[in-house]
């Protein structure tokens, strides 16, 4: 066989990216909300960032169950953000250090109270990154989400951006108008996008003839969505993407590279198999092509 | 969460219940733990596995009994079905009650009383087992299920003013037991729940709807007394078996 | 066991519904594009009205192949609206005559193209009624899709419900902004909402490192979604909805009407399951629960 | 698309190669139709049934003869899977030729040609039927397609200079032939369509992907040659045999 000197075949793939100056040393990591302190275990061989449940300001007692239905190829949640509120939860971060970067999900009710969590973050030093979940209702706009128009989305990034000077900030935007809400993102600061948080839906229990459960689907069946989200705005925004919705295996976060991320996250998928195995797919699949992950970031 | 497939060793059938013994050479289950379990490694449909009880387990053969629902239990049922599992998993009961107990149960939902039964019986304590045969129970369902418990007293609801509490109101003076130990009908684990209220401590093994089985998802909450107030416990690691006074029904 | 009257338990249920003041046989219907002329056997027994491949002012070629992918729990697919043009489409019309009302699709590049179209079936009487495919690209507006925002649902629905005084209009809309739409198009005189279309989506190639389509997602993946319009649309507008999406079983059609559908239309699931077998289905639902079709349609 | 529950009467492998056949009590096939198949009516996922070619049918019993792929195929490969498949669909070869007519297969592809041979058999119509045996074929393989064949030419095109002419090239003089049957790999066939054009009328078996298979979808597009201009047939249901100088490539 004929030597590729500038290929990694042979050797272990070079699994690290950068992401907004940070070395990633895979470029996965759990999606917010779905990887519990519980459950870190390996976490720290698999993925390149740690990314805990969204916090708010305060405590959250969550939704009454029922809070999950499986769908085809996927799953509706409806957990109502139970979090322990940012006191608590900064107290108790020392459980989220396994030793990787760690990007916090915040969510708020308005404007101010987003901005407040920000400078509350600046100062706590385990904290890497903020990623702003901003498909939570905005309280002073009718119960609208943040991300359900480039106004609010750029009015909520610009003042997170000045309460957070110097870390890395995230804005996380579902599949409605993301093209428009990611280019005011991206204008009103954020350093990164990350696409797509789950998409509306409703299940219905036909049986008792009631609603099941309104909620967000993600999982596989989202995959084709979250995909032409990443690609359509990777391809009009300068800073990077990271691709989340229903990635199950490795070929599929190559799929999110290929198409523009520059990190994946994973996460009902991670419900379903472990994201170990995906890395190794990965793994196999960057051996298989000769390529280092960075490689693959919107090379299609 | 890692499943890891394992060799069905047996596959029995009665009615809409199957039996499945499978050899497992991974950690032993504690009564009230619980397995996630599906039937296809290729096949993401349907998408999530299902939680079931640990039944039995001997020698590195462990069991699975339940009922075929929907889809996902249809296909576990199913002759010649692969299995994937998940290690034995959640809080199970709290057998250091320090006297005789009573173990209740009713319909698949007894199936974790055989684990909990032996393992009590291993530590030398005392146990009365009784079953709840329901009126709709099919024809011979009662010798079926007395194979699995065979000590216990099978309980029939036919006729009884109140079939939810016909399996509590067997059990006579509830200040004989130490402990109650309850897996059954819904409305059965709320009469368990209200009949030994201030008289004798009684767990519960739930089932709420899950996911991720390991804490991450919190789909599977169940409203609970925290530092006096009402809040949400994840059933898979919290449970699925609560003491019966932490429950905020 | 105690008579129930009012109920059709033991008898044949009632499958029939009214939709814009006809009287459909049953609830289902083809989606737009998903039956061809070469599959009508057995379609009068199953459907309560015909629904033929959108049609354009002109004959169309559509896109080079592929034009369909597999994903999980559904298809993309990009076919680009290949049909043989207005005229010939009328000239064949009798091809889609199985006894049942003709519900003919259009979609044009302008909106007095739309107009234009509707003013030619207005005159033609094999046409029962017209549904605007509102997905498509406005020539007018940079190619944004007709769907992409009220102002223009408003104006391409004005225009052709003055060139079809006497029909029932369909606005068909896609998920995005779909609330604000439905409003829109009733506004501007439609008498029927059919909500969704397919929902955009990417796939990509791993192995060979391509995008391997640009298209529309459709199948039960979508179906959680689909629901969720359909039920925050019925509860809003007044105008009957017609549900489509992931429909792939009778159960799924008593979901759809349960949610607010009057009728549910059949897609890809009829690639993969005959629409006879939902029918049945639906019949041995509305039996065990002794109910009418009509019955459900937003009873939850 | 109707798909019919039907028994496997057998089921063979050869390498990545499967052999299939299943009793069929309905249309009989026409050489190069095909036939939508899945591996279990209970799951949607693979959601689309695969389209395969008829590769045999004798006494109530077809088969077919593919390459195990992606999931869908792995899937109908797998010991004891169950099998649904719909009638038997699409234009197939057009066997009104008049004289001796020559098959070229190769790869997988050349499943069809079984069911057309025997087809010309019946017909009185002498063939000649050549088969590339391409270099990374598993050993063995040969031996395995030519018990399908065993009247065949095979053909290997291990050191040949342009493979996919290999075939073509063993021909010898087309004028020979009445018509060309192809069903082989993409090259193969453009080959053959090139080599045929104008000399002897040529028909090609095609593969385009498939999502209703009865017309509805306009999925399987293929460029056509309509009036003298360039249009999109679908293969599902003008095809899947196309003759060579109506494609538009
Ligand atoms: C900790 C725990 C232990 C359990 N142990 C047993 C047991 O030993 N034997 C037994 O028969 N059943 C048991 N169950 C219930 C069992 O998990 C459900 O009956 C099963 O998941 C239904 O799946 P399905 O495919 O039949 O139904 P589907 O309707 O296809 O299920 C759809 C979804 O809903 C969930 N679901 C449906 N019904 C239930 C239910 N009653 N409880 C929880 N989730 C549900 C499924 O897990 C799945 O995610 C247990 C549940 C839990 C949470
Ligand atoms: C008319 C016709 C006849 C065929 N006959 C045969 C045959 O006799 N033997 C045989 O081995 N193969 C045949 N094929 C190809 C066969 O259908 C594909 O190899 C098979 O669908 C791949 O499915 P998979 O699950 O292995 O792959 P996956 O990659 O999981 O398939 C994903 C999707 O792409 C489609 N697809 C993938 N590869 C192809 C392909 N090469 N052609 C068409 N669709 C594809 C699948 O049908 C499915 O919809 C035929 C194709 C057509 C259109
Ligand atoms: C159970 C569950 C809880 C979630 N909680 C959060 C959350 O707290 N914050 C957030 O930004 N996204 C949350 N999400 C959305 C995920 O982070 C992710 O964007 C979405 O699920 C799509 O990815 P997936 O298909 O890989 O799950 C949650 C998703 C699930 C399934
Ligand atoms: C192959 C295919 C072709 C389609 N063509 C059209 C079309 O011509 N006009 C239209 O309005 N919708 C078209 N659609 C969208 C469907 O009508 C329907 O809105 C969508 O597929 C969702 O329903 P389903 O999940 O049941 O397929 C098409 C869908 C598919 C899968
Ligand atoms: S099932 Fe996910 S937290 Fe319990
Ligand atoms: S596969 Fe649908 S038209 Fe041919």
């Amino acid at each position: 066989m004929v030597a590729r000197p500038e290929k990694t075949a042979g050797v272990a793939p070079d699994l690290a990216v950068k992401l907004c100056g940070l070395s990633l040393a895979t470029p996965l990591m759990p999606a917010a909300g779905t990887l519990a302190k519980e459950a870190l275990d390996g976490a720290k061989e698999v993925y390149g960032a740690m990314v805990p449940k969204t916090v708010t300001p305060g405590p959250r007692a969550g939704n009454p169950p029922p809070r999950v239905a499986e769908v085809p190829s996927g799953m509706v949640n409806s957990i109502g953000l139970q979090n322990p509120g940012l006191e608590r939860f900064l107290k108790d971060l020392h459980v989220w250090d396994v030793g990787l970067p760690l990007f916090v999900s915040v969510a708020a009710d308005t404007v101010a109270e987003f901005a407040a969590m920000c400078e509350r973050l600046a100062s706590d030093t385990k904290v890497t990154a903020v990623e702003l979940n901003l498909s939570c209702p905005n309280v002073e706009h009718g119960g609208l989400q943040f991300c359900a128009g480039p106004g609010t989305v750029s009015d909520v990034v610009a003042a997170c951006r000045e309460a957070l000077p110097e870390k890395p900030l995230f804005a996380k935007l579902t599949n409605e108008g993301v093209v428009a809400n990611a280019v005011a993102a991206e204008g009103a600061g954020a350093d990164a996008l990350t696409l797509i948080n789950t998409i509306p839906a409703l299940v219905v229990d036909a049986r008792e003839r009631k609603v099941f459960m309104r909620g967000g689907l993600s999982g596989p069946a989202i995959k084709p969505v979250a995909l032409r989200m990443v690609y359509e705005v990777s391809r009009v925004v300068e800073t990077p993407v990271v691709g989340v919705g229903g990635v199950s295996s490795g070929e599929d976060v190559a799929e999110f590279m290929l198409a523009g991320a520059t990190a994946v996250q994973v996460g009902a998928g991670s419900f379903v198999r472990e994201p170990r195995e995906m890395l190794d797919e990965f793994v196999a699949y960057l051996r298989e092509n000769g390529l280092r992950a960075r490689e693959l970031t919107g090379s299609i | 969460m890692k499943l890891h497939e394992v060799e069905v060793a047996a596959r029995e059938r009665f009615g809409n219940h199957a039996l499945l013994r499978y050899r497992w050479p991974g950690r032993i289950p504690e009564p009230g733990q619980f397995v996630m379990a599906r039937a296809s490694a290729q096949s993401l449909d349907p998408f999530l596995p299902r939680p079931l009880f640990a039944h039995d387990y001997e020698d590195g053969v462990m069991s699975l009994l339940f009922e075929v629902r929907g889809r996902g239990t249809a296909l576990l049922a199913e002759e010649d079905a692969r299995l994937l599992v998940s290690n034995p998993v959640g809080q199970g009961f709290d057998t250091d009650s320090g006297g005789l107990v009573a173990l209740v149960g009713g319909g698949v939902w007894v199936s974790p009383l055989k684990l909990l039964g032996k393992s009590l019986g291993r530590a030398g304590i005392a146990c009365d087992t009784f079953l709840e045969i329901p009126a709709t129970a099919p024809q011979g369902y009662a010798a079926w299920i007395s194979e699995s418990y065979p000590d216990a007293t099978l309980v029939p609801t036919e006729g009884t003013p109140d079939p939810s509490r016909a399996v509590l109101d067997r059990l006579g003076a509830l200040e004989r037991y130490a402990a109650i130990y309850a897996s059954g009908p819904a409305e059965m684990l709320d009469v368990a729940k209200r009949t030994a209220a201030g008289m004798v401590p009684a767990q519960l093994a739930l089932r709420e709807r899950m996911a991720c089985a390991n804490g991450s998802c919190y789909g599977c909450a169940v409203p609970v007394w925290k530092s006096g107030e009402r809040a949400y416990a994840r059933a898979c690691v919290e449970g699925p078996v609560f003491p019966a006074e932490v429950l905020a029904w």
